[in-house]
């Protein structure tokens, strides 16, 4: 690439966090209309390094060179006025205000509210992704609150646009309907620094890749010229094998859900509809969608933190649709919400603490109501020693534990209590791919065990390799189960719900 | 306009002057927590603006001094709050009391002294034969200057939230900080500065209740309108409009409850003084039952914001 | 510039230290505060921190005074120490020890002049249910009509003040107290009298009843699931959840508990110390207790630690007065600012300070 | 047995600086120090004591820190001193406004403040233009009721088409219901308040309406003069002070219990001032003097209660114990007591 032609340069960006060094002496070049993809492992230093290129974080050495000249944004505000726009992997958007409101919040001069609203609202439709300026953005799909992000970066005619993660949130038909936004924005001559994890997209879409890992830049590449798998192992730095599974029979009927109806107890959430699925021993099902979709009320729902009437959820056959989750762990049910730290887990309490908080039931840690530690500390200990939880013992707080690690000890309590029905959300989220491929392990080993399994999840990947039947969640509707076998991707998308309207867009564009 | 014994009017004129400190106080508080923090020291801060008002007042002899100060002093205090709770990332609420019993001894402690003196008169603002316009007259148009800037300030505040880039910013900080942050909007300033001109709102209000309201000095002046004024906030939604509402609501059983009295009513004296605060309970109680989520509580209200970067 | 980071674990250490370290610096602060009133600043620290438990002409009479002075508010405390660890903020203990009080009273004046060993008992779970009942407003109308139950309780304070004039007044006035207000003189009433116990010692059964709770509530939060679950909610409300732990219930619980603890502490003070239902029988231990409740760092323990401290600081502070002229606002700003030391230097506890040349975001 | 210096102390149940009650206790205490110089230390007091637990105990580290008499300045503290001076013979307390002395060191001393009543409610009697008088009280005990009786007689006398308005501020001292209570009162139409509370708050609110009057309550509150404050009711406990230390000291000290009058010097009317015309400063006055010189009692038959029972025959004056247990209205007075 010659000089001319560079956007950005950047040299030697060093980045400590206490215990961590989350970049180290980084350094890479992204031409004019470039499509440069950043790679890594969970916590490899992709956010840390963009959050610098942003203004948000201070590199501790180092330097940055914008279109030829030296660039030291110290707040995301100078970064923007030098043309650096940022989607961020977890929305920067305020639930309560409007669409317009949204994008002026990420604009250094937006102009009157009317007229910003008519900008929206060209800008959008040109690009195919278009916005009702006035609609409040709690109420919008996910894919809509990403469209919302994107279009607040592109009013501001950005020469280097930043895209932490965006397609997580988004259906396949939206992800198609993005990269064509994308490569029209390339053509046009904005550079587009890339990260994902989703390394077919990457192929598709990227010139160029830095590949980091621990930090530091382990590689560089032209991802069309490599396999997914090569790049997967030049980011973990070992040979992925993937999961075994025994091919169990199955038995009874144990989880029933039937005309479940639910309104949502999160602000701005999905209510439930008309939800009906059985699950036998044995078998895992798999729930796939789009964030948003009602995953989370789903859990609530099946772990009865949201009470239903109750004929809604059976299990073995007794209805315990308005019972609470305690009444639900006695009749065998466990389950692992998304969220480990706040949801799954108390952040501030030891591992022992955490350990009680969903084992005291099945595992008789609690007598007449009072708490015996001993066997909670050596439960924990098995849950630690069983599922490999790096940590320096059973007395730490949960916040201590690497995102990873954590998620293992959720998982592994939940899995560790002789469960006959297990409900899990994302359980390999932000897990590097040994422990994910481990987690995938335990959980089918339980299965092979005889208990019901329902994991939701939008790694559609990951549900296709452990998954015995399928259904997607799409705007609190659920699809109809049906068996895996054969099932391609693109039906899968249709099943979960399409692009929410888009094709007009497409059409448009 | 008598019915029951009571002029309307009268009453009316009264309790517009009446609900005034609960109203500077409430605006102030409602813009705190549209920044998303939760001052449950109002009282404390407007005590102190009382009693500062009150000596700054009568030793210079002019009550636009006095306001200036007990604003001061209310933003003082509130400064007080925001180094605890947005440098040292105290609880909220224990921060809040702290404050409020910390300014009742500081404010007994500065008025030693200045108990049982006349303050300089805050005179109506003359306007002429408005004044002498019957029924509206006396209810509208015979106040003094400190009314009509509390009528002002619900119009400037709600115009500041709603139609300002300011406004914009300081309610995007009260419902996400994370989100503000990460666009780059300094947080824990835009807070600071919130948290002050509430303090100063505060203050002003104190300075109202012993320079136009009593007017006097004398310990725990304010006898609880601090803390009104934060049920107030709840019962108007967040809205400055019902702000006003609210106040006039209060203030109004507040005087009624004495006019009653002293028409000879047969009610007991004792349900008649507790009105003021039942009726606000079961207005507060009207308010939230009912829907989801409190309308217009900003999301991220009362929440700690911290960042290690 | 000052930067904050975040312990992976809090310091036990500073967790102990804090406290102390609060104290120190409240000394030194209250201590500039005294001498810019014009008073000696070690005279009258030693004379609020020293002469109550040390000084010969006074010590013998006051050391049991801390105890009745801190019986109450170490009661009052531990009730919402419970509540403010599952993030349950009832403001109105003070409501909820008067209205103990006049329950409690009545329940016995209904019967005077009777002599019988049952009243006292009977006043004491009369005192318990009015403080309990009073605390199940602001629980109720959370729980059914999500209503803050900070304001709610708080409001209510006014009500029972209310109330208590009115039956200063009215109900419970002494028929033979010459029409003044104020309730006969339960401490002079056998049956009712709640007595020193061991003489000199100021121990009377709001003092043992303290210490019990103080027992209880350690049990409880070491060892107990109640504990744990009240823990839980206040430190992560949804993994409660996620536990199983109902908000409602808990919201109820602790009420519950703080309003009949509060209620006993009145109905013991009416009996003891104060011995009648007045005018001027809320004397503000509801609040206070608030303080000392977050100056034991809502521990057990630590109250009772705190209110002995807080009790020594009211003791103290009238030696002050007195003796040193200084004004009783002082004191009041003093235990202002001991909180104020408090929540400030509570943050060593959970964050590492550094200091950087460098500016942050 | 004299003694050669004697430790006098005080509490209060407010604070020195509310301009009424508790200033007037601590104008008697510097009196004291006027007085006797050397020979007195009347340096000891503190304010803003509860009536109650605390109240006992300050009494007692008081009689700890070696004083030799104790002035209890509030009714409620009436247990307390009881309980305390049982444990310190050898000191001697004074008990304001109480009327136990279970214990030979314990006095009661009092005023006669429906005397000074009596005289403003002449004043207000033929002042009022709408014949419609305001009394702010504190509370519906009998020193307020007394009060209320004794105004409203007074002023019926001289204006017979008089009507007296109540409000209870159930407070002894709260500027800003004070304030409340005045307003409400001046809406009704009331144009002449008396207060038995102690704040200036009504007279400042009485200010802001013209040909609104009210009095001083016990202080004189001059600052209000020479209207809306036309006259005031002076609480004067300096010359009593003064004979208890004296008799402390020269040893012919002795329990007593005292209630004494505009006679005795311990009500005092305070300046009539010009705002008032002459002929109702004249027979104020002739009221005043009438009461000093016991021509004239305030409460004399035929007197009725309000419900039209017969209180008084012709020409009778009630007893002491009957005053000061008196809880009910005289005839002519439309407002209920709570209770
Ligand atoms: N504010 C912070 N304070 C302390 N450590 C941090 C902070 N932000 C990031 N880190 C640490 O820096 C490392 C890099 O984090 P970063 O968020 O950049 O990873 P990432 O590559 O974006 O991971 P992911 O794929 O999970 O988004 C991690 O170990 C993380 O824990
Ligand atoms: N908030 C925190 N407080 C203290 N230490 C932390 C915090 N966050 C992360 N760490 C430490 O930083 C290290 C990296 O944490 P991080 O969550 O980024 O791990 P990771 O690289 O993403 O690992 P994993 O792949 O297991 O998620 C961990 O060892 C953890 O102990
Ligand atoms: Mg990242
Ligand atoms: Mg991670």
């Amino acid at each position: 690439m010659t000089g001319g032609n560079v956007l950005l340069q950047l040299d030697g960006l060093t980045k400590a966090y206490p215990g961590v060094v989350a970049n180290d002496d980084v350094g890479f070049t992204i031409g004019r209309g470039e499509i440069h993809a950043l790679l890594g492992e969970n916590g490899a230093g992709k956010s840390t390094l963009v959050k610098m290129i942003y203004g948000l974080v201070k590199p501790d050495a180092g330097q940055m060179i914008l279109a030829g000249r030296e660039f030291v944004p110290d707040r995301p505000a100078s970064a923007r006025q030098s043309g650096v726009a940022m989607v961020f992997q977890h929305f920067s958007l305020f639930d309560a205000l409007t669409v317009a409101e949204n994008v002026a919040l990420g604009m250094e001069t937006p102009p009157p509210m009317r007229e910003l609203a008519d900008r929206i609202r060209s800008t959008s439709a040109n690009y195919g992704l278009p916005l009702d300026p006035d609609r409040t953005v709690g109420d919008l799909s996910a894919g809509e609150r990403q469209r919302v992000e994107i279009v607040r970066c592109l009013l501001q005619d950005p020469r280097l646009l930043i895209m932490d993660e965006p397609t997580s949130v988004l259906t396949p038909q939206e992800v198609a309907i993005l990269f064509k936004t994308l490569r029209k924005l390339a053509a046009e001559g904005t550079s587009i620094l890339y990260i994902s994890h989703k390394l077919e997209e990457i192929r598709t879409l990227c010139d160029a890749a830095t590949i980091l890992r621990r930090g530091r830049v382990v590689a560089r590449c032209t991802p069309r010229e490599k396999t997914a798998r090569e790049l997967a192992e030049l980011m973990v730095g070992t040979v992925l094998t993937p999961p075994e599974r025994a091919a169990t029979p199955k038995g009874d009927v144990v989880l029933e859900v039937a005309a479940l109806s639910a309104p949502s107890p999160i602000p701005f959430g999905t209510a439930l509809r008309d939800i009906a699925f059985k699950v036998r021993g044995g078998e895992v099902l798999g729930i796939a969608g789009v964030a948003g979709n009602g995953q989370d009320e789903l859990l609530l729902a099946l772990n009865g933190e949201l009470p239903t009437a109750p004929d809604c959820v059976r299990i073995h056959g007794r209805p315990l649709g308005d019972c609470g989750p305690q009444v639900r762990r006695q009749a065998g049910l466990v389950s692992a919400p998304e969220e480990r730290l706040g949801h799954a887990a108390a952040p501030d309490m030891t591992l022992t603490e955490n350990a009680l908080l969903s084992g005291a039931l099945r595992r008789g840690l609690v007598r007449r109501g009072f708490i015996d530690w001993a066997r909670t500390r050596s439960f924990a200990e098995s849950v630690i020693a069983g599922f490999d939880v790096r940590t320096p013992g059973t007395e730490v707080a949960a916040r201590a534990l690497s995102g990873g690690n954590l998620q293992k000890f959720v998982i592994g309590r939940e899995l560790s209590q002789e469960p006959a029905v297990i409900v899990v959300n994302q359980p390999t989220w932000g897990v590097d791919a040994v422990a994910a491929a481990a987690i995938r392990q335990a959980i089918l080993d339980r299965a092979a065990a005889g208990a019901a399994v329902v994991v939701i999840s939008q790694d559609l990947d990951e549900l296709l390799e452990i998954a015995d039947s399928f259904a997607a969640l799409n705007e609190g509707r659920l699809s109809p189960p049906r068996p895996v076998a054969g099932l391609t991707v693109e039906e899968i998308g249709l099943k979960m719900g399409g692009a929410h309207g888009m094709e007009v867009a497409h059409d448009a564009s | 306009m008598d019915i029951g014994g009571i002029n309307f009017v009268t009453l009316l004129s009264t309790l517009i002057v009446a609900s005034v400190p609960i109203l500077l106080a409430a605006l102030g508080e409602l813009v705190v927590e549209k920044s998303g923090t939760l001052n449950l020291g109002v009282e404390g801060m407007m005590i102190v603006g009382a009693v500062t008002g009150f000596v700054a007042a009568v030793s210079t002899g002019n009550p636009f001094l006095g306001f200036v100060a007990g604003a001061a002093a209310g933003a003082a205090m509130a400064g007080i709050f925001a180094v605890l709770t947005q440098v040292l990332l105290a609880n909220q609420v224990a921060s809040g009391l702290a404050l409020t019993l910390f300014g009742l001894g500081l404010s007994s402690l500065i008025g030693q002294g200045w108990n049982g003196i006349r303050p300089p008169v805050t005179g109506d603002v003359p306007l002429g034969p408005l004044a002498e316009i019957p029924v509206l007259g006396p209810i509208v148009f015979s106040h003094d200057w400190m009314v009509y800037l509390s009528f002002a300030m619900v119009f400037a505040i709600g115009w500041y939230l709603k139609s300002t880039r300011g406004g914009l910013i300081l309610r995007a900080v009260g419902e996400s900080h994370a989100a503000a942050h990460a666009l780059g909007y300094k947080v824990r300033r835009i807070r600071v500065l919130a948290l002050l001109f509430g303090g100063a709102m505060a203050g002003c209000g104190g300075a109202y209740v012993s320079l136009v309201r009593v007017p006097q000095w004398t310990d725990g002046i304010t006898s609880g309108a601090g803390w009104i004024a934060l049920a107030i906030v709840v019962f108007a939604s967040w809205k400055p409009w019902r702000v006003l509402l609210g106040a006039w609501l209060f203030g109004g059983i507040s005087v009624l409850q004495l006019n009653l009295q002293a028409a000879g009513s047969r009610i007991p004296v004792e349900y008649l003084s507790m009105s003021p605060y039942v009726i606000t309970i079961l207005v507060l109680v009207l308010i939230s039952s009912g829907r989801g989520r409190t309308m217009g509580a900003p999301a991220d209200l009362g929440r700690t914001f911290h960042t290690s970067q | 510039m000052m930067r904050l980071e975040k312990r992976a674990t809090p310091s036990r250490a500073w967790a102990i230290a804090t406290p102390l370290l609060a104290v120190a610096l409240t000394m030194i602060a209250g201590g500039i505060l005294f001498a810019l009133l014009g008073k000696d600043p070690v005279a009258a620290i030693r004379t609020i921190f020293w002469d109550p438990l040390f000084n010969p002409q006074f010590a013998a009479y006051s050391r049991p005074q801390l105890l009745v002075k801190a019986g109450p508010l170490i009661l009052i405390a531990i009730g919402l120490s419970l509540g403010f660890r599952a993030g349950v903020w009832n403001i109105g203990a003070e409501g909820q020890y008067v209205i103990g009080a006049i329950t409690g009273a009545a329940a016995g004046l209904a019967l005077y002049p009777m002599d019988s060993r049952l009243i006292f008992p009977l006043m004491v779970l009369a005192g318990a249910a009015g403080g309990f009942a009073w605390a199940m407003i602001p629980a109720l109308l959370r729980t059914v009509f999500r209503t803050n139950e900070i304001l709610v309780s708080l409001l209510l304070v006014y009500v029972a003040q209310s109330l208590l004039s009115s039956m200063a007044l009215g109900a419970l006035r002494n028929p033979e107290g010459g029409g003044f207000p104020g309730s006969r003189n339960l401490s002079q009433w056998a049956s009712s009298a709640n007595p020193e116990l061991l003489t000199g010692t100021g121990m009377h059964w709001g003092v043992v009843a303290a210490f019990i709770a103080v027992i209880f509530a350690y049990v409880l939060l070491q060892r107990h699931m109640l504990g744990f679950s009240i823990r839980l909610a206040g430190q992560a409300p949804r993994a409660a959840r996620f536990a199983g732990v109902s908000p409602r219930r808990l919201v109820i619980i602790c009420f519950g508990i703080s309003g009949a603890l509060a209620g006993l502490a009145g109905l013991f003070e009416v009996t003891g110390p104060a011995g009648q239902i007045n005018l001027d029988f809320a004397q503000g231990y509801g609040f206070t207790a608030i303080i000392v409740a977050f100056l034991g760092r809502l521990n057990p323990v630590g109250i009772l630690l705190a209110g002995l401290l807080m009790a020594l600081t009211y003791i103290g502070g009238e030696l002050a007065q007195f003796m040193l002229g200084l004004p009783a606002a002082a004191i009041q700003a003093f235990q202002g600012m001991l909180l104020f030391f408090l929540l400030a230097v509570d943050i060593l506890t959970n964050y590492r300070i550094r200091w950087s040349s460098r500016e942050t975001v | 047995q004299g003694m050669d210096k004697v430790k006098a102390c005080f509490i209060y149940v407010g604070p020195v600086g509310d301009g009424g009650w508790t200033f007037q206790h601590d104008q008697a205490r510097k009196a004291l120090i006027e007085e006797f110089g050397d020979r007195v230390d009347a340096s000891t007091y503190q304010e803003s004591v509860p009536e109650g637990a605390d109240a006992e105990r300050v009494l007692t580290q008081m009689a700890l820190s070696g004083c030799n008499i104790i002035f209890a300045t509030s009714f409620g503290y009436m247990d307390a001193v009881n309980n305390v001076a049982a444990k310190f013979p050898n000191v001697k307390f004074e008990h304001a406004t109480g009327y136990r002395r279970d214990h030979a060191n314990v006095s009661t001393y009092d005023a006669r403040f429906y005397e000074g009543r009596a005289v403003t409610g002449t004043i207000a009697g033929m002042m009022t233009k709408s014949d419609k008088i305001g009394y702010i009280g504190s509370y519906p005990i009998p020193e307020n009721i007394q009060g209320i009786n004794a105004a409203y007689l007074a002023a019926k006398k001289v204006n017979p088409d008089v009507t007296i308005s109540v409000v209870w501020a159930y407070s002894w001292f709260d500027p800003a219901k004070e304030a409340d209570a005045a307003r409400a009162l001046i809406e009704q139409g009331v144009d002449v308040i008396l207060q038995h509370t102690d704040s200036t708050a009504p007279l400042a609110e009485a200010a802001k309406t013209e040909g609104v009057i009210g009095f001083g309550q016990a202080s004189d509150m001059a600052e209000f003069k020479p209207s809306p404050r036309v006259a005031s009711i002076i609480d004067n406990w300096a010359p009593y002070y003064i004979e208890r230390v004296g008799e402390l000291l020269d040893g012919t000290y002795e329990q007593g219990a005292t209630w004494a009058g505009i006679a005795g010097g311990e009500v005092q009317i305070g300046e009539i001032t010009d705002a008032v015309p002459a002929d109702v400063k004249a027979e104020a006055e002739k009221v005043r003097d009438a009461i000093a010189s016991g021509e004239l009692h305030p409460f004399t038959g035929p007197l009725n209660k309000q419900d039209g029972t017969e209180w008084l025959a012709d020409g009778e004056t009630p007893d002491d114990a009957d005053l000061a247990g008196m809880n009910f209205f005289v005839e002519g007075i439309t407002g209920q007591i709570p209770n």
